[in-house]
């Protein structure tokens, strides 16, 4: 079969590989489709052709679930990933991300580089955070809100702002940053990415493509990724 | 008639009411700067669609505002030559000439491009682009352009006008041979009594946008009170037939049984020809001078005398040549003693006739 | 050049694809709109240009999603074309609309203003001599613009090569079918270590709309030479 | 209004403050350059026409990105102007210079096209009266190009106001600094239900640009008119 | 000498090479079209860089190519009156007028704005913009602004190319005010005889990029070999002066101690003037003719009789008003038995005189 799969952005790497390797095993043909969560959602309430969305948003997809645009039955947790608080290599030394944090003292005059903190979901997540440790209100106003997760990484790559709050698998990957924080997961919700059928465009290769998400194989190459599986 | 105009249109503090009839040949609309005459020609073209009135062309009816008539420009199957050419700088001379050709009905037999060409001298020419024509040779294109589209009535608005002497004279005589040599007839706009005396068949005079006058080259150029470029423009019309070309350089003509010579004209012998003779340029003598170097002289009997304003009068000649008007100054009229019926001759300097003054052979003249 | 993938390759040709059929087929539109606005006065004109430089003011994703909404399978222009087997969604086709649309702006402001320097009175020549108001405009006008639209159409091809944000909004960033070089280069952005790719297919079109540029410029004064300035 | 709430007037007043600088601070800038263009013959010539282009062709992220590598802190004309005071880096004046960045091919466009149908005979004139190439150019072209520089800059602020892409990956969205209208709009986006709030906004943005379209077509015209078309 | 130019520039198939000097007053550039006028009052504004030469205006080098002097136009302390007028468009009449106002040098002495737009007559159009103006209005306004900008000498490309006969005439007078009232010399580029009658203290020709011939304006104007547009604009120049006004409209002058009666001529008595009496309208007669209306009858010595290729020859008359020309055809010249030595009288017609052929008063003439 030919399958199509939307898929959130920031899961560019980890599911092309995850893709080659079903390929291989199944002789199946997949087309990765990357772009925003949000885009990828109304594009699919639009009767856009895929057969999968590998979703970034709990949200989006209890909307499309709400809308009856995916077979519910088939709406699985693929992977999850933790938030970290990072900083330009060689700058910081680590820290604990608790309600003591220092981030005024951590920033020195800077900026804290995040996703839109209303809009997208790693900036949702790591507002969340901060909140649940009152520093929210403190640095709510030095926030660079970038439109996605990887270009507030690249705020703190490119050494522009002295912290970031990105997911893990965004720093795992960027040899520009390093890790000063672990966010711990019980400040937020929960992260998971969701994917499931798409209503009305569910053919056998899709289903397989989902289960093998779920499989041990794709779970090694997320978790390679920085990805965690969720709960874990 | 070829073409009925009768027209009222409104500017801002300005208004033109024209109302003539044009026959055959060329109708030359006479007038001084902003007396309408732009405003006539391109109501005609259908460029303006005045306020009310009424055109007819070639016995189509153009232009009826109270039947609510008005055919578009394009349909009107005129040709029109513009002041400034206007030729398409995108286009080769040899594609402006066929511009609008494609155009023509079928079914309507219409000039030959070749033919055109020819006429027009501007054969070398088809090939460049129009940027870099001279002034003349651009109105040559424009001419040729504006008759390769079949009309049933040539339009022209001071196509010299932006010409200097020596192209003007260039391009005079190829209107003179659309004239004898075509069937079109024309409409031609100008405020030169040059042009009016070789290229008229009717004269239709403007004044501040109102008709002041209708009528024969002849009779208008010689009517100081209408010429509207002044009392030097004034001049008579003679009608001449070329008897011979002598080896001195002369043409001999002969206007009524009277001799005129001329320098060399371009007619061959036999041919007609017409001959302005400006006033100014008409001396008058009691008796036949003798020993004197100007070689034409023409006996006649004085048929009026007026004055104007200045300090010249304007006397009026029958002669056997036809007449010939002379203008002298008030002082010399007094005292040469110069009445209404006296016989006196009319001395013409043979060079002071200017070449843009004779003209080819006079349609319906 | 094997510094690019096979998928990158497949980018280039489908930005070109797009590119070229969103300026050729928005020609004659931005041709009429152009027209209109420089010659015509109606009432509403206002409103028309107002919505001519719509795509310009609005943010590219909201564009997208207009589009999306409109043309989308379920929306209303594109359930009217379904059945007649035009359909634009998370096609090349959409791509191409979309870049069309984002360029519109560009490319009429580019022809009306040549077409507003052709001298009436050159047109009015053409009408005494035979031409229709259409003929007029083929064989006198639009030649004369001719620098103008090559202008317009080249700015068109250039924005239509690297708009991204209402394409993917629209068509989304599907590999060969709606995969631009922009989109290609998004997705290059959003994964670490995507930048050296993303560069390389920045070059990829710098070199293309450069030489897009460089032909129009040419083309342009070739025109222009041919029609003679100020003749 | 009240359908508009605080912040989201703070961004319509943001965005109208880094419009208007924007253009009216790059319009020196697009003026020397379209006057170069459209006037001298340097080497090179088609070069700077392919910077000035460049915006218009890449993808707006990645001109976003290059400023940030540029003017960012640590960029090397960042760092530059640091000392003086002069920094963008998260900065609505950052906003504006990548809005003033996106606009510019447009704006020198406009302005180059009216500057060639300037007639170079009148500059002349002026120089034998006595005028150097200076005071020609600001007693001459410039008055004549008048309109031409007023479409450039409307053209400009328009596109200013709805620049997003670029802006956001160079200055990102700090409400109350840098984020605009198109990044407020952005954000609504991205959250299911967003749409009506970000629907205000889209209407906010079109009035304010097409107030400033027909002014500036109104204020075209008077120019026109008194500087007399064709005359 | 306020002007010194020595210039070399070719052009793809043409090439001028000029080398003149011209004293204070009007130097007219005379040469048919296309003979290189504007290549060289072009290199003086600097507005044309030529190939080589040398260029010096008021003493003031401006061009020396061997040097490497190049003083760009606007430091050259001219004043340049196109033939299109080149009015800025989005300036009023008052400010087109002071434009060059803020450039003269301080210190400079400058003509008053007053009194240029009096003597312009142009104080009613001082707050119109240049569009709605007439041809002729913007070239006195033209006029002005260049005047304004305090040069050091004023350059005139055919000012008067584009206008009618009307508003020729109309121009033309202001020309000899600037030439009597003011002290700024002029270069003015031509190709009419009547403007170089009127005008010019000193004529040079140019032929062929090539400076034909050099001289006074009566030197020139007689000699039928440099005439650049052709035989027809041949005559002579007389200095006059005005003895009185008749009250039938006729003014009398005094040539030499010969009277010659003109149409009311606009010198008041006491002052003098040139009159052009173009070759064509003077007759030749052996005996002073009587009962003829022409009032001006002078006599003189034949002293040249030169033949050209056409029908006439040009016969050169020693009187006491100076040399006057006649045109007579070889036939009138040859049936008098006109030779060289011999006295006859030349038959000027009074009317026969344009109004465009009698100029103020000639300075330095
Ligand atoms: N569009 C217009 N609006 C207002 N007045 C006009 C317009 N066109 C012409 N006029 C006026 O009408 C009068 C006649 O103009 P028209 O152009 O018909 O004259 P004309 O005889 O052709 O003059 P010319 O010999 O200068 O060409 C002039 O006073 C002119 O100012
Ligand atoms: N830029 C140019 N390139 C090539 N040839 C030129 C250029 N300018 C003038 N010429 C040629 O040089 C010759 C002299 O031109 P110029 O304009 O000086 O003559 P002119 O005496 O002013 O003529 P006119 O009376 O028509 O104005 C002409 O043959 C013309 O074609
Ligand atoms: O992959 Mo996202 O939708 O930018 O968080
Ligand atoms: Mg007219
Ligand atoms: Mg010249």
């Amino acid at each position: 079969d030919q399958i199509t799969v939307f898929a959130a952005a920031s899961m560019k790497n980890a599911l092309d590989e995850i893709a080659r390797t079903f390929e291989d095993e199944t002789g199946h043909t997949t087309t990765l489709v990357y772009a925003g969560t949000a885009v990828l959602a109304r594009q699919i309430e639009q009767g856009a052709p895929a057969n999968l969305l590998v979703s970034a948003s709990v949200e989006w997809m209890d909307y499309l679930e709400g809308q009856n645009l995916i077979v519910p039955e088939s709406r699985v947790v693929v992977t999850g990933n933790r938030m970290v608080l990072i900083a330009p290599k060689d700058q910081a030394k680590p820290v604990e991300f608790n309600e003591n944090l220092d981030l005024d003292g951590l920033l020195v005059g800077g900026l804290l580089a995040m996703a839109l903190v209303d809009a997208v979901p790693a900036g949702i997540y790591g507002k969340a955070a901060l909140s649940h440790y009152d520093l929210w209100d403190e640095v709510s106003d030095r926030v660079a809100q970038a439109d996605n997760v990887r270009a507030a990484l690249a705020f703190v790559a490119l050494d522009q702002t002295p912290l970031g709050i990105v997911y893990a698998s965004d720093a795992h990957a960027e040899p520009r940053v390093d890790v000063v924080a672990r966010i711990p997961s019980h400040s937020h919700a929960p992260i998971r990415y969701p994917a499931a059928l798409v209503a009305g465009q569910s053919g056998s290769g899709a289903k397989a493509f989902l289960d093998f998400l779920t499989g041990a194989k794709a779970s090694g190459v997320f978790e390679q990724h920085g990805f965690s599986v969720p709960g874990g | 008639m070829t073409l009925k105009v009768s027209i009222n249109h409104a500017y801002d503090g300005f208004s033109v009411q024209a109302d003539f009839e044009a026959p055959d040949g060329v109708t030359v609309l006479f007038g001084r700067s902003g007396s309408g005459k732009t405003t006539v020609i391109n109501a005609v073209a259908g460029l303006l669609r005045p306020d009310s009135g009424c055109i007819e062309i070639a016995n189509r009816r153009v232009l009826d505002s109270k039947a609510g008539i008005f055919v578009p420009p394009h349909k009107r199957r005129i040709g029109y030559i513009f002041q400034e050419g206007r030729l398409f700088p995108h286009l080769t001379v040899k594609q402006n000439l066929q511009y609008g050709q494609r155009f023509v009905p079928s079914g309507v037999v219409c000039e030959d491009l070749d033919h055109v060409v020819d006429l027009l001298g501007i054969a070398h020419l088809l090939e460049r682009q129009p940027v870099g024509l001279s002034g003349g040779e651009k109105q040559r294109v424009a001419i040729g352009r504006a008759l390769l589209s079949g009309p049933e009535l040539l339009l022209a608005d001071e196509p010299l006008a932006a010409l200097d002497e020596t192209r003007k004279s260039e391009i005079l005589p190829y209107f003179e041979r659309l004239r004898s040599e075509l069937s079109v007839p024309i409409l031609y706009v100008s405020h030169s009594a040059a042009e009016v005396a070789r290229l008229a068949t009717t004269v239709v005079v403007l004044q501040d946008g109102r008709i002041a006058r209708q009528g024969s080259a002849a009779e208008v150029l010689s009517d100081p009170t209408v010429m509207p470029t002044g009392v030097r423009a004034v001049g008579a019309l003679l009608a001449a037939t070329v008897k011979a070309h002598h080896a001195d350089g002369l043409s001999e003509l002969d206007v009524g049984g009277e001799t005129l010579f001329l320098p060399k004209v371009s007619q061959s012998v036999g041919q007609s020809l017409r001959v302005r003779v400006p006033a100014q340029d008409v001396t008058l003598a009691l008796t036949r001078p003798e020993g004197i170097s100007a070689l034409n002289i023409v006996p006649g009997v004085i048929s009026q005398i007026r004055s104007g304003d200045g300090p010249g009068v304007m006397v009026s000649l029958e002669t056997a040549a036809g007449m010939v008007l002379a203008r002298v100054t008030r002082r010399s009229a007094g005292q040469l003693g110069l009445v209404e019926g006296m016989t006196c001759h009319a001395v013409i300097k043979t060079v002071a006739i200017a070449p843009e003054d004779v003209g080819g052979p006079a349609a319906g003249a | 050049m094997d510094w690019l993938g096979p998928e990158e390759w497949q980018a280039v040709r489908l930005s070109l694809r797009v590119a070229f059929w969103a300026t050729a087929l928005s020609l004659p539109f931005g041709l009429l709109t152009a027209y209109a606005l420089a010659r015509w006065r109606f009432p509403g004109r206002q409103l028309v240009n107002g919505l001519v430089h719509l795509p310009l003011i609005l943010p590219p994703v909201v564009t997208g999603y207009l589009l999306l909404l409109a043309f989308g399978a379920r929306g209303p222009i594109g359930e009217l074309l379904g059945p007649l087997g035009i359909s634009f969604a998370f096609r090349w086709t959409g791509a191409a609309l979309a870049a069309a649309v984002m360029a519109f702006p560009l490319m009429v402001r580019a022809i009306r203003l040549s077409i507003e320097a052709v001298d009436p009175k050159l047109e009015e020549a053409a009408a005494t001599l035979g031409a229709s108001r259409l003929w007029v405009f083929l064989t006198v006008t639009l030649p004369l613009t001719l620098p103008g639209i090559l202008a317009g159409a080249v700015l068109a091809f250039a924005k239509a090569m690297g708009e991204f944000g209402a394409t993917i909004t629209f068509v989304a960033n599907i590999p060969g079918q709606t995969q631009t070089v922009p989109s290609a280069i998004y997705a290059f952005l959003q994964v670490p270590g995507g930048e050296s790719s993303a560069a390389r297919l920045v070059i990829v079109s710098i070199i293309i709309a450069m030489a897009a540029l460089l032909l129009s410029e040419w083309l342009a004064r070739r025109v222009a030479q041919r029609v003679g300035a100020r003749s």
